[in-house]
Parts: C-alpha cells; structure tokens; sequence
C-alpha cells in the first residue's frame, strides 16, 4: 500500500523533504517505517501522528493515508 | 458553543464581534505578540508552519473538552502561518461565555493546551 | 507599568492598540456585557455610577500592587457609567505583558479586587 | 469645621441626596456624623471614606474635606 509521509519542522530539516509518498504494509509500525525511511531520526524526540491523529509508534498502521513526524510543537 | 479556527498567511484582522445571545456577560481576547528578543537573541520576526488539518482538529476537540469543564458561547482561534513580524500578532483568541471565570479559564488552559499538543511550530528562520 | 484609568457617559471605544516597546508578547483583553437577566430578571439595561475621583484611586493602587505580584508593560481602565443597554460593554480593561501568565493573573486579579473593593455600582434603574 | 457628605447607589436612595454641607468637629468620628445625620442608615451595612480613602467608622475625621459613604460596590 501507499502512505503519504509527512515531516515538519525540525523533522523535515533532518529529513530534507516535507511530505513523500512510500510504499508500506498495513502490519507495519510507524516505528519500523521510521527506522527504514530516515534512520537519522530518533523516535523518541517526535510524536507520530497517523491521519491526523497523535499514534503509538508500535501500532500498525492499517489502512492509514497520512502519517505525520511531529517534533515538539511551539505554536502561540 | 460556536467554534471557529483559522489559519491565515496574512497580518490577523480581528473579527467584529458577534454575540450569539444576550446571555453572555464576558468577552475575554488574547493576542499573542512576536517579541524581540527570545532566548537573549534579538530577533526582527518569527516564521510559523502547522499542520493545518491536524491542527483544526487538535483544537476542535481541545475547545470540545474545555467547553465540557468550562461552558462558553463561543471561541474564535486564529493563528497567523509564515513570517510575522516583531510586534505583529500570531495568534489571536476571542472567548465569550455568561461569566468572566469561565472565559478566563477556556482562554488561559486552550492556549497551555495549544503549546503543549497542536501541531504548529515556530522557528527564527523560514524552511526551504 | 503604564496606567490609564477613565470613566466614560458614552459607547466605550476600545483604544487602538499601543505597544509600550517589543518586549510586549501579550494582549489580554476583557469586555464585560450587560446581560439580559440577572438574578432571574430580565432586563433592558442596567445603570452604572461611580465615586471617580476614589474609584479612580483604588484602581490605581489595585493596579501597583498586582504589578509588583504579576509585572506588567501597561493597563488601560475603562468604565462606562450611566444606562449601559443590554450586550453593550460596561467594563473594557487591556493588559500587556511580556507572557502571558502576567497579563491573565493581573486581569482575573483586578477584576476580583474591582468587585470588592472599588466604589462603582450598578444598579436596574436610574437613580434621581 | 464644614465636611461635604456624599451619598452613593443605596445610600443615596436613603438619605434623598447624593452630596450635601455638614457642620462638624474635628475630633467627631463618621459613625457619629451618621448617627447625627443619617440614623437610617445602619453603618454595619456600609463603609466610609474619608478623602478617597477607606477609613475606619470610629477614626476622628481630623480635617477632612469629604466623607462618603459606600455601600457594597457592584461595578464590573
């Protein structure tokens, strides 16, 4: 399947890119999907958001559309 | 309760008053300005980028909650996105509710909530 | 700490907003409205006087002590007197500060020490 | 020694006026100015400023030029 990922803020300035289309499975975590796509990243200091909503990096991310790296956030 | 967010790329233009009963008794407004200096570094503006669909809901079931706890007539959120400059709002909150204490609390909790968990991000510098 | 304190017989117009210098990183406002009922009493209006010259004095120590607790770049006052028709505004006070946890106590605080202890009131009627 | 009284909100609506000329002592206290002038009005239920200034019922009112009285405030 097709997953459109988000990078913003910090995360997309490590990443290079701001959103990307990859190819995943629906048993997969955001964490391997991570691991796999930007190793440089360490899950710990972002939040995953799956389809707009915050997600645990261990759960699968099923029919998901978007996933989302969020870096702590400092609106306001 | 009347909810209403926006994002807006432009200066914010703060929106006339609009009562939705002659039940409400406060209006409580918050602007958030863009300081010169943060962190002892002198800055001339901020650069500001959210995750925009996210965000309006993150805020929609923060306003849901707080409304539970809280009750008020309506909310209006704005945050400004892009540059703004160094005495220009980023972000403009309207509350109205029947009593001040309510108001005052949905204002100043939204906005801890807002810091705390809505993707929005604010750097020194735009990103490519 | 800038202080402007008035009272005023017409519409309350809210002052355009001035920025005592950058370092001001918030504006929190609060409009109070003349609800339609109070006390289970439906209303067209309510009347408002004031002892001036001590109100005015009151609010101004009110001010200096709260912003020795909770410091603050200015406060403006406004108090509208006479007949304040219903979803009009008889109170508009204007706090800026660097953050906001300063200008949100500061206003929650005035407006409790207002109500207990500064010499305006209100009343359904107007009084000969 | 002459003292402007002033009446406000209840008090006012008592007394019939809202600022009148008294005759005073020096060392006379607003609680006995009120027994004198106003014996309506329970003291109990207002407080007294001497000069723009809360003051106590039982303090002389020295050379004050105004005394008021202040029923509980309601503004806001």
């Amino acid at each position: 399947m097709s997953v459109k990922l988000l990078a913003f803020a910090q995360a997309a300035d490590v990443l290079g890119f701001r959103e990307r289309g990859i190819d995943c499975e629906p048993e997969e975590t955001p964490r391997a999907i991570l691991a796999r796509l930007a190793p440089a990243l360490d899950p710990a200091t972002l939040r995953v958001a799956v389809d707009c909503v915050y997600a645990d990096w261990d759960a699968p991310v099923g029919t998901a559309a978007e996933i989302a790296l969020i870096p702590p956030v400092s609106g306001g | 309760m009347e909810t209403h967010i926006a994002f807006t790329k432009s200066v914010i233009v703060v929106p006339a008053l609009a009562l939705p009963s002659h039940e409400v008794g406060a209006c409580v407004e918050f602007a958030g300005l863009v300081r010169e200096t943060e962190h002892d570094r002198a800055l001339a503006g901020l650069h500001y980028e959210a995750y925009e669909p996210m965000a309006t809901r993150e805020l929609a079931r923060i306003f849901n909650e707080l409304n539970a706890v809280h009750p008020c007539a309506a909310v209006v959120f704005i945050h400004r996105l892009g540059w703004v400059p160094v005495g220009e709002a980023s972000l403009f909150v309207r509350v109205l509710s029947a009593h001040r204490g309510e108001a005052l609390r949905f204002l100043a909790t939204a906005i801890d909530r807002m810091k705390a968990d809505v993707p929005i991000w604010k750097s020194v510098a735009a990103r490519g």
